[in-house]
């Protein structure tokens, strides 16, 4: 597993609005630890027999936590990131979609220099099945194993768990980097840690189009990842210059075709599947050669 | 949000950069007028520059910008301009500025990189260009918080000399200014002249919004209506509802929750041999008055002959979805309906959907292959 | 540049830091025509607090700070504090501010810290305090750039809850935007209060702008002219000429270049049992112009009985300093001159003096011992 | 010495001013390597036969410069020294007078996040006599000699060099902080480098009014200086809350005061002289014990 465990003790940024509610609720249920929650002015408070602090900082210095997830409105969602920061979050989970970007470039440029991890904007966030999970994955799709997701999009991503749950090919973490242009974690960094994790014995990656970040990780599986790697890229059929909901969806000039991005993928070595349930029967292969 | 050139070239005056005198008519009628009290103002004169005022690119090449020496030539063509179609797309008003005499034209954009995470300046010492086809391009990351000497150095690597280096440096930090007050996804000059008495000129300009940022910036409030041409009437709508639709060719109308999910499903819709008709994305934790207003606008489009939901729960209830369908089904009973319900509140969902006639398909595979055998 | 309480607070209004409704009067007989409107307006009503406007602190205590149950009453007091001095300065006007039901009194300030090198947030759960003397003071370092949780840590340190917090953080924030946008050297609301009814509102307001920035802060344009109370009209003179002039009770005049060399002057002019009269520097590379000045406005004290000029020429040349000199003892003949030149362009210097009567020493605690009989 | 010698590489931002251009030849006349100046627009001129460039980039690229010294105006200065960090310049001398403390404060941090060193603002700059003068100093006051001297002030350290110079007590370094609130190098700073450099026998720290930089300095010399430390102290006289000339120098709320300047000197060990002449003096008997 990587970067979330059953240790990670958790804040919830919100955690008092109905969305940060809500899922403290399922969070703690799937038995997360969610060691507080920061909503500035109610502090004192409690959500779910979660303490409410008014600070990041206080909410620390109580509980220790390390990590944070963050349910605040777009407009505020920078401010409540570089909170977190300061007070010494090492790993951000930010689930607000409709963030601008010129907030997310400054947050991901604070994040370096805190040498922190930002999961998202407008991600589901990160599930280690049966141990943590920070966000709003279903949990109960997911299960333990040995294969390590992650992906651009967030309901898919449910769908190709669901599939790989159904075959019985559980989980060992699923990161969803979100659909937007500028973010924190990207495909190479997962990537790498998934490399590095013991429990992780192959790799699914679902991409979109948009950008070059998929031809980017096919280069840096040809270089860098031994483990066997199967893709899934969404958009085959996406018009020319049209944005496919995700801000970073679209194909402009030319460039971030699913095309392009299955072309440098199989070039890697990577098999690309057409649909969830071929994702799983790839892996089976994969993980269980003698079958076949 | 893409803006009209005029449009740009006010927010460039506003943040100081130097754009031609101009003026701007609406219909053939104005041109005689305005044009005469602009000459008379010594605002403009001839030879003039009459451009389409339009949310396309590629204006040049399909004719929209035209050259009048003489009142008489300038009608016939503001005429002419007026009633022209750029990319299936409307002149909305024209643009009258004088020609200028130039000595060099030069590229100067400001966009948001995806793989820097950071803005950046792009420019060429060759104007007019389309830049992703420029072999000239100096590209340089700007700093946060920001720098002037960043714009100098970036004058400098454009090989400018004297006055047009501290002109040109001063207009990339102006644009910078412009690009992070009023949150833009493209601030674009091309070209960006130096006319032949020395003085630096954004004689196009282009300019995308950023629409997340849109509530935060007043100066935008209103704007969104009346700058969505290019999009189908229903995806107007939907976009000023708050859903996310691409229409296509096809007759499959695919309604999902999450953008991947969507494009996931479009692709094996086609894969299967069918042809989507559309995007839908609901979004997440979608309600039953935007499911019900997503069915309703997918049913709207006459090529649309079968209709395949497929919803996976996580934060989006099933039973919300089920409560859209079924009021869906009462007002359009003859509507052909695919639907796969999974996830948070499945249970309940079946239990609404028990006596509708609705089968709900739990595997996708088969759904898309009952959607994609109806179609046809 | 200190500005008036009322200046301050419209600077708060304009930032978005809530102050208290308010009338401003400059003669007795203003008074009952606008505390009437503004009580007509349902902007003011009785009691209400009136409050001598002066460039100067300790108002409260010197009775500067009174209030008024009723118009009779408020006339009086009106009359009464217009005519008082505080710390010897003018009361310029009174405001007029409805009295607040106080539920709790905070201080709040943003300056610069030498030591830290950068802009602090000062802030006391005490409010209305003197903040030197406190003891129960918070102090944060503001990052730039800047982040506004700094302001709800802030907050909480003072032991702030629910609303209350977030409405101070959210001043502080404002206080914040205010000082980094207009420059300024102090921003401090004391006592920030909290109302019975829960409001937060700035009910004292001090502001000191940076005079460096001035030229670069369109909206002080004209304003130090009105706020030079406190100096003498010599050295408002001199501020407004560009020399710096502080005005002491001696009879040396001590006119040198720099501001170390002019303070290690008086200090032996002091050590060597004389009484410095003033503090001139003349700044680095005087002009002959700024030069005579600077004479001219020290000569005009008729305290003074005989002037030092001390000149150590770096980036100052001697031969600039000795042709104002010339001017001057042209003009003032009888005038007591011990006159120390040296470095820069001395040689030129002594060959335009040598014949002025003027000795020239290249000691300098030869030169104070001499001004120092003289002045006896 | 310390900090800069005769194969230190100058550039003159703003060179092509009246000021810049008159003390680029001062400087060049000193033997100073000044290698080019830099004024946006005029690259290319030159000035007293140095080469103008229009960046310090292509400056720096050019001539492979260490140090810059800033004469542009107050408003522009801030641009300017950033600028020159950018492009890899260490050692940043700024004389002008009159930037607003807010960009001070700026620079002062960006100069930390380089690890390079200013001096100034509204500083004189730093001299190492016969070798290497970098600002607007009188070379001629000035000769090589064993005292390292550091400064609030600009004229009234030319002021003591020359009773030094008369007294034939020459100097390794002289190093003119200037007189603003905020500014880079201060005491400590320079009192460290001075401690460590073998040429330097004796210090000479000279300070003023306002603030606690002396006291700070008498509390560092006790801890960690072992060289003698003469000092002088500029303001006795003055009144409080008023600001004698220098934006640093105002005794306000009682504190900054020259008499808790002297005493705190005094307890560190450090002779505080009352003239010029006696700092000579008190500098000759150190330096040269038998001879009394």
């Amino acid at each position: 597993m990587i970067l979330v465990n059953k240790n990670t003790k958790v804040i919830v940024q919100g955690a008092t609005g109905k969305m940060g509610a809500t899922h403290t609720k399922l969070m703690l249920n799937y038995g997360t630890k969610i060691v507080a929650g920061v909503t500035p002015g109610k502090g004192g408070e409690n959500v779910h027999g979660v303490p409410i602090y008014d600070t990041v900082k206080a909410a620390v210095e109580k509980t220790g936590a390390d990590a944070s997830v963050i349910f605040v409105p777009p407009y505020l969602a920078y401010d409540a990131a570089s909170e977190a920061l300061a007070a010494g979050i090492k790993l951000l989970v930010l689930i607000t979609e409709g963030m601008p970007p010129l907030d997310t470039a400054k947050l991901v440029q604070e994040v370096k220099e805190h040498k922190a991890q930002l999961i998202g904007p407008n991600c589901p966030g990160i599930i280690t099945p049966e141990q943590c999970l920070i966000g709003i994955l279903p949990g109960s799709l997911f299960k333990a194993g040995p294969v390590g997701m992650v992906s651009k999009s967030g309901t898919l991503t449910y769908e190709i768990a669901l599939a790989l749950t159904k075959s019985n090919l559980g989980q060992s973490t699923c990161v969803g980097t979100g659909g937007d242009p500028i973010k924190g974690l990207d495909y190479q960094e997962v990537l790498a840690l998934f490399e590095k994790d013991p429990e992780t014995k192959a790799i699914v990656l679902i991409g979109e189009i948009g950008g070059s970040a998929e031809e980017e990780a096919a280069e840096f599986i040809k270089q860098n990842i031994k483990k066997p790697v199967v893709a899934f890229i969404a958009g085959q059929t996406a018009p020319p210059g049209k944005r496919m909901g995700h801000a970073g969806a679209i194909v402009s000039a030319g460039k971030g075709t699913a095309q392009s991005k299955i072309e440098a993928l199989n070039s890697a070595g990577v098999k690309v599947a057409k649909t969830p349930k071929q994702v799983a029967i790839c892996l089976s292969e994969i993980l269980s050669p003698v079958s076949h | 949000m893409n803006l009209y050139e005029y449009e740009a070239k006010e927010m460039f005056a506003n943040f100081g950069i130097p754009v031609p005198p101009s003026t701007r008519i609406s219909n053939a009628a104005e041109i005689k007028i305005k044009l005469s009290a602009a000459i008379k103002e010594a605002k403009l004169d001839f030879p003039v520059t009459l451009k389409c005022q339009v949310l396309s690119g590629g204006r040049g090449k399909a004719g929209g910008i035209k050259f009048a020496k003489d009142m008489c030539e300038a009608e016939a063509i503001a005429d002419q301009l007026l009633k022209l179609k750029i990319n299936d797309l409307p002149t909305q008003s024209l643009l009258v500025e004088p020609k200028l005499a130039i000595a060099q034209e030069l590229y100067l954009a400001i966009t948001l990189d995806r793989n820097q995470g950071c803005a950046i300046f792009i420019a060429s010492a060759e104007g007019g260009i389309e830049i992703e086809s420029s072999h000239n391009v100096v590209t340089s990351r700007i700093p946060y918080p920001y720098h002037s000497y960043v714009a100098r150095d970036l004058a400098f690597a454009l090989d400018l000399k004297g006055n047009a280096l501290v002109k040109v440096a001063d207009i990339a930090n102006k644009l910078y200014q412009l690009f992070v007050s009023r949150d833009l996804d493209l601030a674009e000059i091309n070209p960006l002249i130096i006319t032949k008495s020395g003085e630096v000129v954004a004689l196009d300009g282009k300019i995308i919004v950023n629409d997340d940022a849109l509530d935060r910036q007043p100066y935008f409030k209103g704007w969104l209506e009346k700058h969505l041409d290019g999009l189908t009437s229903r995806e107007q709508k939907s976009k000023l509802t708050g859903l996310n639709l691409v229409e296509l060719k096809g007759n499959i109308g695919i309604i999902c929750n999450g953008a991947g999910l969507v494009m996931g499903t479009m692709d094996m819709v086609k894969d299967f041999g069918g042809e989507p008709a559309n995007f839908l994305d609901v979004g997440g934790g979608a309600s039953r008055d935007k499911t019900l207003a997503a069915l309703e606008i997918v049913h709207d489009n006459p090529d649309v002959k079968v209709i395949l939901l497929n919803i996976l729960g996580g934060i989006t209830a099933c039973d919300e979805i089920a409560h859209a369908l079924t009021e869906f089904i009462k007002k359009y009973p003859k509507r052909q309906m695919v639907v796969r319900l999974q996830g948070n509140n499945q249970d309940l969902a079946e239990q609404i959907l028990s006596n509708s006639g609705i089968k709900l398909f739990s595997d996708l595979e088969e759904a898309v292959q009952e959607a994609v055998s109806r179609s046809h």
